[in-house]
């Protein structure tokens, strides 16, 4: 379904992914890990549309999406969790939501919103209040509930779990066995190990801008601890 | 070393450019057997660039006008036209440009008063002959030097043509001044001050800064005061805008005015109407406003030069002084030297300066040619010279 | 090697006023302090990466101060130099010190309304200043030597900038320069890296307007009288165009932008009508195609010897981007 | 008293276009923490459309006025195109000298067809000034007032009720949080600077009747503009709506009241006064530490 084939990506003189290929197919939970600097989040911002690619080709049910603005990747099913969350501060939680709403989908909207405040009871209490008053749990809880709306054809998760407390951690992966559960197809970049591998159908390790190996989650546990050291 | 050597070759090849490019060698500077150079600077840049052109170009016309009537003993006039932005930086360099590069006969030029100032020590440091185009700074010319000259009335002259008036109006009792803060507005109100007549109280001075857009606080403090004339040392855009709100708020006074907005038929457009300029006085140098039968002549000379610009009174200015220029090289004779230009300068007598209201006259002992104006106001829908006092309004 | 050649275009200078005439001297003088006042807004602009209006006022205080120090109450001209460049600082500190707290916006503005009461300040308190009459100023004098002229002045002016650009130099290479530079990348990580954001910005905004103050100096004492009008807005967007199209972000850059801005319109004295728009859009251009100015192009194509500061900026400008692009 | 309103209602007058103005600079400022030291221009350019409009092609006057803005936005979105977009990345600075090279070009280029002279823009309506007492409202000033206010309200209306105007909100709260819900960057930044724009032109067009028309009439408003963002908290819409009120009514009783001397320098010893004493301006809420 989403298939990345010899992606390079880099910033000026940098080149910081080196040809990943990747393959996704529908309804799968793919994570990819790796340590600090391997160009995880470099290469979700790539399919995401928000960093141009060098070279190769990403493609979406065999539409290629590799050369295509944010918004029109957006367009095109691809929704982003972005490390930093990127939440719109100064507005409500309910804004927010709806800004996650395509424009194609309008009508939608509202039902849309209603599906994310039924996954995460805890948006609904705060639905008035500005993004800015959530806490770290909630935020996490709205980027994602934000990227769902779009109801996207991919879900792209940069580290959901960062700097989260381990029973909110617990929350988010139950949602994403509930989404997979649901038929979503999501990439997830992770550096809980745990966490990715108790969700994953597959497993890419990244490091140095490469992808070292495709493991099968069935497979030890030790060999992901020692690569990742 | 090569390097070095090569660097110094450069130089001399551009030290003979240098020598060479100027004029010809000849025994005065400027001067060739067909040719007389005149340096001329003013604001062609920048927001003053809105009278540089007008001014300037009076001047350049009178002089086409008499290269196209044979010249002067078979001279023709040459003027080079530099650009000083109203910047003394820049008119430095234009005034030093004209002294070591074009090695001009003489200068004619100067509107902003700082860059005359600016300029002033080197026209001196080089002997140059210079006839001041449009600047009134009276410090410009007064004390006397023996290379600076000026046929603009200067801005005391102005100040006291418009003080004798006040004197001369009826029943004037107070008045109330606005002005700009600056040295052509503080030159104006200190001569104005000094011959106005001590019974007449100055009962405000209020400031109006330059590119105001409006007069609403102005209007409103002087209508509380309610003097019986308004004295107003503004430039002629601020102006407008100050009697345009004096109106608006109520303030119906007779309004008296510098040279600036002599062409009131203008200043009527900018403020919105004859209406409003009913009742305004503005001091002139000029002997009748652009478009009567007298100016005919000099209206004829700058269209033949400059066809499709519109005829400003400014450009009046620019004339005066070419016409001095011009009087004065043909009294030097046709071996001519800047010795000779000079005095012929100093001896000139009742000269007709064209469209001014003045005949020139300048004596060693005193170098401001014309300092004698009248008054202007709007009569029947038309501008006329009513004379430096007070007439009583015809009805 | 590079020594050499600093001391060979030195001696060069030296001899400048042997073949050049009374009007290129000027415009050379001139564009030499136009360098001085351009070294302080590169210093704070380029290296401390902050946005300040002032200059120009700060320029104007330096003139003023030298020409009415000079002209009204006699003082010497080695006196009254570095007194022009110590007024430009105090009155700067006293004023914009609380703006460097806040953020760049703030600082913008707060030196706009700073530039403009003091140019309110040169016209109305004419009692010192002499209001728009101007102040003429003396040739400046070195005992009972007087620099008459502009080849004898060029002396002076050439002494003051070559020890204006040596001390920045210094100053450049020194942890305070690597400050300056480290705030200019980023107040957070600047901070991180154990730098005192705030006092190295005030002793950036401090050391700019020393040097503006001494360029105004140099600058009255180049064309001889000043007026208020001459250290306005006109005056502040010339300085920038200098900074910018000789090289942001390299001591360099200001001399040759001076340089060139002074020439250049002399060189277009023929289409002025012209010369303004021609002008705002080389502005635009250089910004769009050539941030790091004439300076900035020679080091790439390997013709000046690549500043260790702009190899910063060069660093600086990818890190942003990547910053923007997410991550 | 009646001198009293007077006052206060030739400052709401220029205040409202003070107000206008900082409206514009402040959205710019906002969206892409630009400076836009061209806005004068913008508002130059309006009032000479709509006075060659308005005058020499003697068109009605909403005719005048819709011409006037829809050629100051087209300049703008030209700006943002040409100059603007290719400098997203770079630094506030960098991005300011840009405005200030594109405000220089601009006004040479004004100074072509329209510098040899000062033109006036006639009243758009002529009726006789109201007197009530001695408190004197003219038909124009309401006019200019009424429109002013009209023209913010509908901005507020774009910014706060539609798509487009939470779009350039969340553009300006978050860039990145922009990009990752779908939102057409480039279109919001061509948004805002059309919206900032034509809000530029009709300053122009109704700064007119007001002021003369000379190519550099736009700096005098984009000095007022500043101060009265400064004072509202630079990036309130709100606050430069007030900001600019005040500073019109200010600026007429300083002069009234006190000195005609202190009526130019007043809106910088405000700038100065905020920044010493209330750094976040009368509706900042603190955020203004860059960190």
């Amino acid at each position: 379904m989403l298939s990345l084939s010899r992606v390079v990506i880099g910033y000026g003189q940098l080149e910081v992914v080196h040809g990943v290929d990747l393959k996704v197919g529908k309804g799968e939970l793919v994570a990819v890990l790796g340590p600090n600097g391997a160009g995880k989040s470099t290469l979700l911002n790539a399919i995401a549309g928000i960093i141009r690619i060098r070279s190769g080709a990403i493609s979406l049910d065999d539409k290629s999406i590799g050369r295509l603005p944010s918004h029109l990747t957006c367009r095109a099913g691809v929704s982003l969790v972005p490390q930093g969350r990127e939440l719109f501060l100064e507005m409500t939680v309910r804004e927010n939501l709806e800004l996650g709403v395509p424009a194609s989908a309008r009508r939608a909207g509202p039902e849309r919103i209603e599906d994310v405040l039924r996954l995460f009871p805890r948006l609904r209490e705060r639905i008035v209040q500005p993004a800015g008053g959530l806490s770290g749990g909630e935020r996490a809880m709205l980027a994602i509930g934000r990227a769902l709306v779009a109801h996207p054809s991919v879900l792209l998760l940069d580290e959901p779990t960062a700097g989260l407390a381990p029973k909110i951690v617990d929350h988010v992966r139950e949602t994403l066995m509930a989404l997979k559960a649901g038929g979503q197809t999501t990439i997830l970049v992770e550096q809980n190990v745990n966490m990715a591998l108790a969700v994953a159908d597959s497993v890419y390790l990244m490091n140095s801008g490469k992808i070292a190996r495709k493991e099968d989650v069935r497979e030890s546990k030790d060999l992901f601890e020692s690569f990742i050291g | 070393m090569q390097a070095l050597r090569r660097l110094s070759g450069l130089a001399s090849i551009g030290l003979v450019l240098c020598v060479g490019g100027s004029a010809a060698w000849s025994a005065e500077p400027g001067i060739a057997p067909d040719k007389i150079k005149i340096g001329m600077f003013g604001p062609l840049t920048g927001p003053v660039s809105l009278w540089g052109y007008p001014i300037n170009n009076g001047a350049i016309a009178v002089y086409n006008h008499v290269n196209a009537t044979g010249g002067i003993y078979g001279r023709k006039i040459e003027v080079v036209d530099e650009d000083d932005a109203c910047d003394p930086a820049k008119a430095v360099a234009a005034v030093k440009k004209l002294i070591v590069r074009e090695d001009v006969f003489a200068i004619h030029g100067g509107t902003c008063s700082a860059t005359v100032m600016a300029a002033k020590d080197d026209i001196i440091e080089a002997k140059m002959p210079y006839v001041v185009m449009a600047a009134t700074l009276d410090k410009i010319s007064s004390p006397v030097n023996k290379y600076i000259y000026t046929t603009t009335m200067p801005g005391s002259g102005d100040g006291s043509v418009m003080a004798r008036f006040v004197a001369s109006m009826p029943q004037v009792k107070t008045i109330a001044i606005v002005k700009h803060s600056d040295e052509w507005a503080d030159t104006k109100a200190d001569a104005f001050s000094a011959a106005l007549d001590k019974k007449i109280k100055v009962v405000a001075t209020e400031q109006i800064d330059r590119k105001v857009t409006d007069a609403v606080s102005q209007a409103v403090r002087i209508k509380q005061l309610n003097p019986d004339v308004v004295i107003a040392f503004t430039y002629p855009a601020e102006t407008a805008v100050l009697l345009r709100d004096a109106r608006k708020y109520g303030l119906t006074v007779p309004f008296v005015a510098t040279t600036s907005v002599m062409d009131l038929a203008d200043l009527s457009q900018r403020a919105g109407g004859v209406d409003v300029v009913k009742q305004v006085y503005a001091a002139s140098f000029l002997a009748s406003p652009p478009g009567s039968s007298a100016s005919a002549k000099w209206d004829e000379i700058y269209k033949a030069s400059f066809p499709n610009d519109k005829l400003q009174t400014l450009s009046f200015f620019g004339m005066s002084g070419a016409l001095l220029v011009v009087d004065a090289l043909r009294r030097a004779g046709p071996d001519l030297t800047r010795e000779k230009f000079i005095q012929a300068l100093e001896t000139t007598k009742d000269l007709d300066a064209g469209p001014a209201y003045c005949k020139i006259s300048i004596t060693p002992e005193n170098h401001q040619g014309c300092t004698q104006g009248t008054v202007w106001s709007f009569v029947d829908g038309k501008v006329v010279p009513v004379g430096a006092t007070w007439i009583e309004p015809k009805q | 090697m590079r020594p050499a050649i600093v001391i060979f275009l030195l001696l060069l200078l030296l001899f400048a006023p042997f073949v050049l005439d009374a009007y290129t001297q000027y415009l050379v003088n001139l564009a030499l302090s136009y360098s001085l006042v351009c070294l302080g807004l590169n210093l704070l602009l380029g290296y401390a990466g902050q946005f300040s209006f002032a200059n120009a006022a700060f320029m104007g205080i330096g003139a003023y101060t030298y020409a009415l120090l000079t002209s009204r109450l006699g003082v010497p001209s080695l006196v009254a130099l570095p007194a022009a460049g110590m007024a430009a600082t105090a009155l700067g500190m006293v004023v914009a010190g609380p703006a460097l707290r806040l953020s760049t916006v703030y600082l913008a503005m707060t030196s706009l309304a700073f530039a403009e009461l003091v140019q309110w300040t040169f016209i109305h308190w004419s009692a010192v200043t002499l209001g728009t009459d101007g102040v003429r100023v003396r040739w400046p004098a070195v005992g009972s030597y007087v620099a008459q002229g502009d080849k004898n002045t060029f002396y002076v002016v050439l002494v003051v900038v070559a020890i204006s650009y040596w001390s920045a130099l210094r100053i450049v290479r020194s942890k305070l320069g690597r400050a300056f530079l480290a705030i200019r990348q980023g107040e957070t990580l600047a901070r991180c890296s154990g730098i005192d954001v705030e006092r190295t910005k005030t002793i950036a905004y401090a050391i700019s307007a020393f040097y503006a103050g001494i360029g105004g100096a140099l600058f009255a004492l180049t064309i001889r009288f000043i007026v208020p009008d001459g250290f306005g807005l006109v005056q502040l967007v010339l300085q920038f165009s200098m900074v910018l199209i000789g090289g942001l972000g390299s001591l360099l850059g200001g001399l040759v932008g001076s340089l060139l801005l002074t020439v250049m319109p002399e060189l277009l004295r023929n289409v002025e009508a012209y010369q303004e728009m021609l002008y705002g859009v080389l502005l635009v251009l250089f910004v769009i195609f050539m941030p790091r100015g004439i300076v900035g192009l020679l080091g790439r194509l390997g013709l000046v010897p690549q500043e260790i500061l702009v190899r910063g900026a060069v660093a600086y400008f990818d890190a942003r981007r990547r910053k923007h692009s997410g991550l | 008293m009646s001198e009293l309103l007077t006052l206060i209602a030739a400052g709401l007058e220029v205040g409202s276009l003070y107000a206008l103005m900082a409206l514009g600079l402040v959205l710019i400022y906002r969206t892409q923490s630009i400076v836009n030291f061209a806005h004068g221009e913008l508002l130059m350019a309006g009032a000479f459309v709509g006075y060659v409009a308005f005058q020499p092609m003697s068109w009605p006057f909403p005719v005048a006025l819709v011409l006037a803005v829809l050629s100051s936005t087209l300049l703008g979105v030209a700006v943002e195109r040409v100059v603007i977009r290719p400098l997203v990345n770079h630094p506030h600075a960098t991005l300011a000298m840009a405005t200030v090279g594109v405000s220089v070009a601009v006004r040479g280029a004004a100074r072509l067809p329209f510098g040899s002279d000062i033109l006036t823009f006639p009243p758009i309506i002529s009726a006789a000034p109201v007197f009530i007492g001695s408190l004197v409202i003219s038909a124009q000033t309401v006019l200019t007032i009424v429109l002013a206010v009209s023209i913010s309200v509908a901005v507020f209306l774009l910014i706060w009720k539609t798509r487009l105007g939470r779009e350039i909100r969340a553009t300006q709260q978050n860039y990145l949080g922009a990009k990752v819900v779908g939102i057409n960057t480039g279109k919001i930044y061509s948004s805002s600077w059309a919206v900032a724009s034509a809000i530029g032109g009709a300053a122009g067009v109704l700064a007119a009747p007001l002021t003369l028309l000379y190519p550099d009439m736009g700096a005098t408003f984009l000095l007022k503009g500043f101060a009265a963002a400064v004072l509202g908290g630079f990036g309130n819409p709100l606050g430069a709506i007030v900001g600019g009120i005040a500073i019109g009514i200010l600026e007429k009783l300083v002069g009234a009241y006190f000195s005609t001397y202190l009526i130019e320098i007043s809106p910088y010893v405000i700038i100065i006064v905020v920044v010493f004493v209330r750094p976040q301006g009368l509706f900042g809420r603190g955020q203004i530490v860059r960190v």
